[in-house]
C-alpha cells in the first residue's frame, strides 16, 4: 500500500481507477479466470450436445470417429501441448527485465505454433472437403448420426479455431508492445491474462481431441 | 485524454463544474460517448435501454390494439407474430436483463463500496458499446421486416421453417449477451477488490450483494444461450444438422441449452430488483433491514437453485416425465428463498417510522406483485397444472407479474430513489406518487384478467381467437392504456425536474449508504475522500429519528451503536 | 518460489530454472498424449477406452490448469471461479441427463 | 359458441382432479397472500412516521427463530404441494391397456387425425365418452402443441418421435381444440374443436362416414405396394425379420442391445434401417425417408401390429 514510490514501469502498467499495481494483477487475473468459466460454459452447450448425440448414436459416432485424420488431430495436439508449455513461461520470466527478451521470444514462439497448428487445420479441412465429410446431400457416411457428428466436428474445431485466433493476435501484441516498452511487460497484468488465456484453448482442444479423434480406432 | 483540448470544464473560470459534479465533467458528445467514468455509462445505458422499452412498448400497444375483437384485423397474421417477437426480444435481452444492473449497478456499485470507478472502466465502456451493436441489430432486423420465431427461437422454426431474419436477430441477442457479461465480469472483480477499508462482506448493502449474485448468474448461463444460438444459426445458414430431426437431430435439445440460460435469465431480472427493493424498504421504514444474513443466503441460493429448475419449462415438450419429476421438486425448492425474502422485507417495517414517498410506494408494489408473480410461479412449477397453464395467458401473466410487476416496479422505485444522487434534483412527489400508485392499478388491470382467460384456456401468440375470451382481452387492452400512462408520466415529470426540480441536498432520504456520503452529483471521482466502513449496513433507528429542515430528515447523532446482535 | 513484492535483480532466475519445471510437465503431457492415442487401437470394449481417453483428458486438464495456468498458486477465490466452470457443465450435464438418460 | 368464458368446463374426471389441485393451490397462495398483505397494510398503518405505537430494538434471538420458523413452514408447505401435485401427475403416466388408439398428424396449420378404422378428420376430434382414448401424435414439420383446455391435457407434438396424450372423457359437447406451441404464420388458426359424444352417437357417426378400409388394412396395401412384402413376407430363407406377433415383442439386435417393438421403434426401422439392425439379418433394408408420409407410417405400423402371420403372403 506504498502507492508513493511507484516506478515508471508499474505507471507504464497502471490502469484507471488503480492505484497499485499489485491489486490490478489480481483484479485483471480474477477477472480473467471468471471469463474462462463463462468460456467453459460457452463450449459445454457443444460437450452436451455431443455426448447426448454419441449417446443416442453411438455406433454411428464410433464408425464417423474413424473418419477423422488422426494423424493431424494428434499432431495439432502435440503442437498445442508445446505452445502452452511455452507460452506458460512468458509470466514466469517476463517479472525480470533481464528476462524480458527470453519471454517475448517465448511469445513469438507460442503464437508461430499456433500459426502451425492452423496451417495444419486447413489442410485437414481441405482433406475433409476431399472426401465428402460436410453434412448434406452427398455426405460420405450413411449411418442415422454420422452428420450429427461431423456437425459436431466442425462446429468445435472451427468454433476452437476462433479461439485460437484470437489467442495468437492476443500473444503477438503482448510481444510487440513488450518490446516497445520493456519497463510496462515486466509489470503489466495483460502477461498473465494472455497466458490464461491460451491455457483455457489448450484445455478446450484436450478435450475435442479426445471425443473427436480417437473414437473407432483399432476396429 | 485527447479530448481534454474540447473539454470546456478543464477551463478554470467554468464555475458550474463545482456542483454539476460528474455531469459538468465535458459537456461534448465526445465526453460521453468515449467516457470511462461508470456513472456516466450508466446514464448511456439509461438513455439506450429508454429508447428500446418504448420501441417495445409500441410493438406490444400494436398487439393488444390487435387484441382487443377477437378476428384478425388491425394488422396481418405475420405482422402480428413479427410483433410479439419484437417485443419480446427487445424487452428481455434490450430492457429487463440489463437494466437495473447496467444502470444503477453501474452507477451505484463503485460508490456503494467507495470506490471511485469499476474495476475495468474500460471494458465498461466496450460493454455499452456491444449493447449498442446487439440493438443496432436489433434495429436492423426491425428494418428489415422482422422476426416471427418468437423470443424463445424454437428449432426446427427458428433453424429451418422461418422466412424471417433470424439470424440477424440471433446475432442482435449473441452481442448483447456478450455485453452483459463483459459488465458481469466488471462487477465481480469491484466487488471483490475495491471494497473500503472496513467494508466486509457482511457489511455490503444488499444491492451490491444482489449485484455480485447476478453477475456470477450472468457469467455462467448467457455464454450457453450464446451457443445455443451459434448452434441454431449454424443450422440454419451452414444447414449442419444439430437440432434438425431428419438429420437424426433433436429439436428438445435447443429448448434445454435455451433454457438453462433463460430461467437463470429471470432470476436476472429479479435479483437487482430486489436488491433496489432492500435498500428502499429499511430507509422508508427507518428499521434495519430484518433478518440481513438470510436475505444474503437467499440471494446466493437463488442464484445457485435457479440454475436447476430450467426443465419445468419443458414439462409438455417430450421431455422425460422422470425428467418433470426432478425439475418439479427444485422448482418448489427455489420458492423457498423467494418467500423469505417476501417475509423479511414485510418484518423490517416492523416497529419503524414509515412515510410513504414514491420509491416506498414503488417497492410496497413490488412486494405485492412479486408476491402474486411468485405465488402463480409455484402452480407453474406443479406438474398438472402446468400441463394446462403452459403456453397460454397463464403463463403470459405469471412472467408478467415477476418480471413487469417485479423488475420494472423495482427499476422505477430505484430510478426515483437515486434520482436526486444521479441528477442533483429532487423529482416532484405529487406526480411521482400518482404514478406509483397509477402504475399498479393499471398492471392489474392489464394482467389479472390474464390469468383467468389462461387457466380457460387462451392460448399465447394467437392474433384471432374464439369470441368468449374477448371480455378478457378488452380488459387487458384497457388496463394496457393506463400502463401506459404511468410509464409516460415520470418521463415527463423526470425530464422536468431535471431543470426546474428542487435542489437536492447530497442525502435527501438521510439513507446510510455509501453513496450518500458525497455529494449529489457525485464528482467525477466520486470521493474526495475515500471511506471506511465501521458500522453495519441499515444502521437507520426509529427511536433517534430527527427531522432537520430542507434535506428532508437525518438520522445522524442516533448512530451511536445501537449493535444488536 | 513466488516472487512477492518488489523484486530485486539478485532474485533473477536463470531461465533453466523457470524452464526446468514446465519441461517435465510438458514431458508428462506428450506421453499421455502418446498412451492415449496407442490406447484408441487396444482391442478392448470401447467404453473402456473412452473412460481411459477421458481420465486421461483429465489429468491434462489438471496439469494445465494447475501448473501452466499456476493455479497451484492462487487463492481460494480464483480456485472457486474455476472451479465454478467445472461444476456449473456438471450441473447442465446432470440435468440435461435428467431427460435424455431415461427418455427411452 | 358462448360469449364469455370465466372457468373451462371440465369433460373427464382427471380435469376436475386437476381443478381440485387448482383450488387447493388458490387456497394456500391466497392465505399466503392474504397474510404479506395484511401484514404490510397493519405494519404500514401501525408504524406509519409519528404514530405512538411503541418502537425500540427487538431480542437478538427473536429474528434468528422467526426465520428459521418460516424458512422451515414455507419448505414444508411446498413440499407438500409438490407432493400432492405430483401423486396425481404419476397416475396418468401410462395409458389404459386397451385405449381406443387415434392417431394425429400435426403440419402447418392444420391437425390431421385418423381413427383406427380408417376414418380421417380435420381439426375436428370425434370421441365417445367413457371410453380410455390414447392420442399418438408426430408432426410433418416443426413442433406443435395439441391442447384440450377442457380436458386439461396438452402435449408437445414433435417432428420425429411420436409423443402421447390420453384421457378419458365423461361429458358430451363440443369444445376447444388449440396447438398451444408457436408454430409460424397461421398458428393462431391451427385449431379446431373435441367433439364428446354419447357412445351410441359415437357409433352413429362413425357409420356416416364414407366408407373407408380400416387403417391396417390401408397399410396392408401400402405394405405390399412399397415392396415390403417381397422380403418380410418370403417363405423359407428369409432375407428380412418376420413381422408377426413382432408389436409389443422385444427384439435383439445385432450389436447386442435388446429394444421394445413399439410404435417408435417400428418407425424408426422404416426411416432409418440402419440404426437397429436385428441380430442375424444383414442390414440391406432401404431407408423410406421421404417416400413415406407420417399419416403412411401410422398405417404400416398399424398395419404391423395387426398382423399375427395367419393371413396369406404376397398377392
Amino acid at each position: 500500500m506504498t502507492a508513493a514510490r511507484i516506478t515508471p514501469a508499474e505507471k507504464a502498467a497502471l490502469r484507471e481507477p488503480w492505484e497499485d499495481i499489485a491489486r490490478q494483477r489480481q483484479a485483471v487475473e480474477l477477472g480473467m479466470w471468471a471469463f474462462l468459466a463463462s468460456e467453459l460454459l460457452f463450449f459445454s452447450g457443444l460437450f452436451a450436445g455431443y455426448t447426448i448425440y454419441r449417446s443416442i448414436y453411438p455406433q454411428a459416432f464410433w464408425e464417423a470417429g474413424a473418419e477423422t485424420s488422426l494423424w493431424f488431430g494428434g499432431a495439432n495436439t502435440a503442437i498445442l501441448l508445446i505452445s502452452s508449455a511455452v507460452v506458460a513461461l512468458v509470466p514466469r520470466a517476463a517479472r525480470w527485465p533481464g528476462l524480458g527478451r527470453f519471454a517475448r521470444a517465448m511469445l513469438w514462439i507460442g503464437a508461430l505454433l499456433g500459426v502451425a497448428f492452423l496451417v495444419l487445420k486447413g489442410f485437414e479441412y481441405r482433406e475433409d472437403f476431399h472426401e465428402h465429410l460436410w453434412p448434406g446431400p452427398d455426405f460420405k457416411l450413411h449411418a442415422e448420426g454420422a452428420e450429427l457428428f461431423f456437425s459436431f466436428y466442425w462446429c468445435l474445431t472451427a468454433i476452437h479455431a476462433v479461439h485460437l485466433v484470437v489467442g495468437i493476435c492476443l500473444l503477438a501484441r503482448l510481444a510487440v508492445a513488450g518490446a516497445r516498452d520493456p519497463g510496462w511487460f515486466t509489470e503489466t497484468p495483460a502477461v498473465q491474462a494472455t497466458a490464461l488465456y491460451w491455457g483455457l484453448v489448450d484445455i478446450i482442444w484436450t478435450v475435442v481431441f479426445v471425443i473427436i479423434y480417437l473414437p473407432g480406432r483399432g476396429g | 485524454m485527447s479530448d481534454a483540448v474540447l473539454d470546456d470544464t478543464s477551463l478554470p473560470h467554468d464555475v458550474s463544474t463545482f456542483d454539476k459534479g460528474y455531469l459538468g465533467d465535458g459537456h461534448t458528445l465526445r465526453s460521453w460517448l468515449l467516457t470511462t467514468d461508470h456513472k456516466r455509462i450508466a446514464i448511456l445505458y439509461a438513455l439506450t435501454l429508454t429508447i428500446f422499452f418504448f420501441i417495445g412498448g409500441v410493438a406490444i400497444a400494436l398487439v393488444r390494439i390487435e387484441l382487443v375483437t377477437p378476428a384478425q384485423d388491425f394488422v396481418t397474421a405475420d405482422e402480428y407474430n413479427r410483433l410479439f417477437t419484437l417485443h419480446g426480444i427487445i424487452m428481455v435481452w434490450f430492457f429487463l436483463v440489463p437494466s437495473i444492473p447496467a444502470t444503477f449497478g453501474n452507477f451505484l456499485l463503485p460508490l456503494m463500496i467507495g470506490a471511485r470507478d469499476l474495476a475495468f472502466p474500460r471494458l465498461n465502456l466496450f460493454s455499452w458499446y456491444l449493447t449498442v451493436i446487439g440493438g443496432a441489430f436489433t434495429v436492423y432486423v426491425l428494418l428489415a421486416g422482422g422476426v416471427d420465431t418468437g423470443w424463445t427461437f424454437y428449432t426446427p422454426y427458428s433453424s429451418i421453417y422461418s422466412n424471417s431474419h433470424v439470424i440477424a436477430a440471433a446475432i442482435a441477442v449473441f452481442v448483447a449477451g456478450f455485453g452483459t457479461i463483459a459488465t458481469g465480469i466488471n462487477f465481480i472483480v469491484t466487488t471483490h477488490t475495491m471494497r473500503a477499508p472496513g467494508l466486509t462482506w457482511f457489511r455490503l448493502p444488499l444491492f451490491v450483494w444482489a449485484m455480485y449474485t447476478v453477475s456470477v448468474v450472468i457469467i455462467l448461463a448467457t455464454p450457453v444461450l450464446a451457443m445455443a444460438l451459434t448452434l441454431m444459426m449454424a443450422e440454419r445458414f451452414f444447414g449442419v444438422p444439430i437440432f434438425n430431426p431428419q438429420g437424426g437431430g433433436d429439436p428438445i435439445l435447443f429448448q434445454h441449452l435455451f433454457w438453462f440460460y433463460s430461467h437463470p435469465a429471470v432470476y436476472i431480472m429479479i435479483l437487482p430488483a430486489m436488491g433496489v427493493v432492500s435498500e428502499v424498504i429499511p430507509c422508508f421504514a427507518r428499521r434495519r433491514l430484518f433478518g440481513y444474513d438470510f436475505m444474503v443466503y437467499a440471494l446466493v441460493a437463488i442464484s445457485v437453485v435457479g440454475f436447476f429448475v430450467w426443465g419445468h419449462h419443458m414439462f409438455v415438450s417430450g421431455e422425460s416425465p422422470y425428467a418433470n419429476l426432478v425439475f418439479s421438486f427444485l422448482s418448489f425448492v427455489v420458492a423457498v428463498p423467494s418467500a423469505i425474502k417476501v417475509f423479511n422485507w414485510t418484518a423490517t417495517l416492523y416497529r419503524g417510522q414509515i412515510t410513504y414517498e414514491a420509491p416506498m410506494l414503488y417497492a410496497f408494489g413490488f412486494v405485492g406483485l412479486f408476491t402474486m408473480g411468485g405465488l402463480t410461479g409455484l402452480f407453474l412449477a406443479s406438474i398438472p397444472i402446468d400441463v394446462q397453464a403452459t403456453d397460454t395467458y397463464f403463463v403470459i401473466a405469471h412472467f408478467h407479474y415477476v418480471m413487469v410487476g417485479g423488475t420494472v416496479s423495482a427499476f422505477f422505485a430505484a430510478l426515483h430513489f437515486w434520482w436526486s444522487k444521479i441528477t442533483g434534483r429532487m423529482y416532484p412527489e405529487t406526480w411521482a406518487r400518482f404514478a406509483a400508485v397509477l402504475m399498479y392499478f393499471g398492471f392489474n388491470f392489464t394482467f389479472f384478467p390474464q390469468f383467468i382467460m389462461g387457466w380457460a384456456g387462451m392460448p399465447r401468440r394467437y392474433g384471432s381467437y374464439p369470441p368468449e375470451f374477448q371480455i378478457y382481452h378488452v380488459l387487458s387492452s384497457a388496463g394496457a392504456v393506463v400502463l401506459a400512462a404511468a410509464y409516460l408520466m415520470p418521463l415527463g415529470y423526470l425530464t422536468w425536474s431535471l431543470r426546474w426540480g428542487r435542489r437536492a441536498g447530497d442525502n435527501p432520504w438521510g439513507a446510510t449508504g455509501l453513496e450518500w456520503q458525497t455529494s449529489s452529483p457525485p464528482p467525477t471521482h466520486n470521493f474526495d475522500k475515500l471511506p471506511t466502513v465501521e458500522r453495519a449496513p441499515y444502521d437507520y433507528h426509529p427511536e433517534g429519528y430527527v427531522e432537520t429542515g430542507e434535506a428532508a430528515r437525518t438520522i445522524e447523532a442516533s448512530q451511536k451503536g445501537g449493535e444488536q446482535e | 518460489m513466488s516472487a512477492a513484492g518488489r523484486r530485486r535483480h539478485d532474485d533473477m532466475p536463470t531461465v533453466r530454472e523457470i524452464v526446468r519445471r514446465p519441461a517435465w510437465v510438458l514431458l508428462v503431457l506428450l506421453v499421455a498424449l502418446g498412451l492415449n492415442i496407442g490406447a484408441a487401437f487396444l482391442p478392448i470394449a470401447p467404453f473402456l477406452k473412452t473412460a481411459f481417453h477421458l481420465i486421461v483428458a483429465a489429468g491434462t486438464v489438471a496439469l494445465i490448469a494447475f501448473i501452466f495456468m499456476e493455479m497451484e498458486k492462487k487463492g481460494p477465490t480464483i480456485r472457486l471461479f474455476a472451479a465454478a466452470g467445472f461444476i456449473w457443465i456438471a450441473i447442465l450435464f446432470l440435468l440435461i441427463f435428467s431427460d435424455y438418460g431415461i427418455r427411452r | 359458441m358462448r360469449h364469455f368464458i370465466f372457468f373451462p368446463p371440465e369433460a373427464s374426471v382427471y380435469a376436475r382432479h386437476v381443478d381440485w389441485i387448482l383450488f387447493g393451490l388458490l387456497g394456500v397462495s391466497a392465505a399466503i397472500i392474504g397474510l404479506v398483505v395484511a401484514l404490510l397494510l397493519v405494519f404500514g398503518i401501525r408504524y406509519r412516521r409519528g404514530s405512538r405505537a411503541p418502537r425500540g430494538p427487538l431480542p437478538a434471538w427473536v429474528s434468528r427463530d422467526v426465520e428459521i420458523g418460516w424458512t422451515v413452514a414455507t419448505l414444508f408447505t411446498f413440499v407438500f404441494i409438490f407432493w400432492y401435485a405430483t401423486a396425481s401427475f404419476l397416475t396418468t403416466i401410462g395409458a389404459a391397456p386397451n385405449a381406443l388408439e387415434i392417431h394425429v398428424v400435426g403440419k402447418q396449420w392444420m391437425w390431421k387425425i385418423e381413427h383406427s378404422n380408417g376414418v380421417r378428420e380435420i381439426n375436428e376430434l370425434h370421441v365417445p365418452i367413457g371410453i380410455p382414448v390414447k392420442l399418438v401424435m408426430i408432426s410433418q414439420d416443426v413442433i406443435h402443441s395439441f391442447f384440450l383446455p377442457a380436458l386439461r391435457i396438452k402435449q408437445d407434438v414433435l417432428p420425429g418421435r411420436y409423443t402421447s396424450e390420453s384421457f378419458t372423457a365423461d361429458k358430451t359437447g363440443t369444445y376447444n381444440l388449440f396447438c398451444a406451441e408457436y408454430c409460424g404464420t397461421d398458428h393462431a388458426r391451427m385449431g379446431g374443436s373435441i367433439v364428446i359424444m354419447k357412445k351410441a352417437d359415437y357409433q352413429k357417426w362413425l357409420d356416416a362416414q364414407p366408407g373407408a378400409e380400416n387403417l391396417a388394412g390401408q397399410g396392408r396395401q401400402l405394405f405390399v405396394r412399397l415392396g415390403c412384402a417381397g422380403c418380410h413376407f418370403e417363405k423359407g430363407h428369409r432375407r428380412a425379420p418376420d413381422l408377426a406377433g413382432l408389436y409389443g415383442s422385444y427384439v435383439e439386435l445385432a450389436d447386442g442391445r435388446t429394444v421394445r417393438a413399439d410404435d417408435s421403434y417400428l418407425r424408426d426401422s422404416i426411416l432409418q434401417p440402419k440404426r437397429d439392425i436385428v441380430a442375424g439379418y444383414a442390414p440391406i433394408m432401404p431407408s423410406f425417408e421421404g417416400t413415406v408420409s407420417e399419416d403412411q407410417i401410422f398405417e404400416l405400423v398399424a398395419f404391423i401390429k395387426s398382423y399375427s402371420g395367419d393371413a396369406e403372403t404376397t398377392q
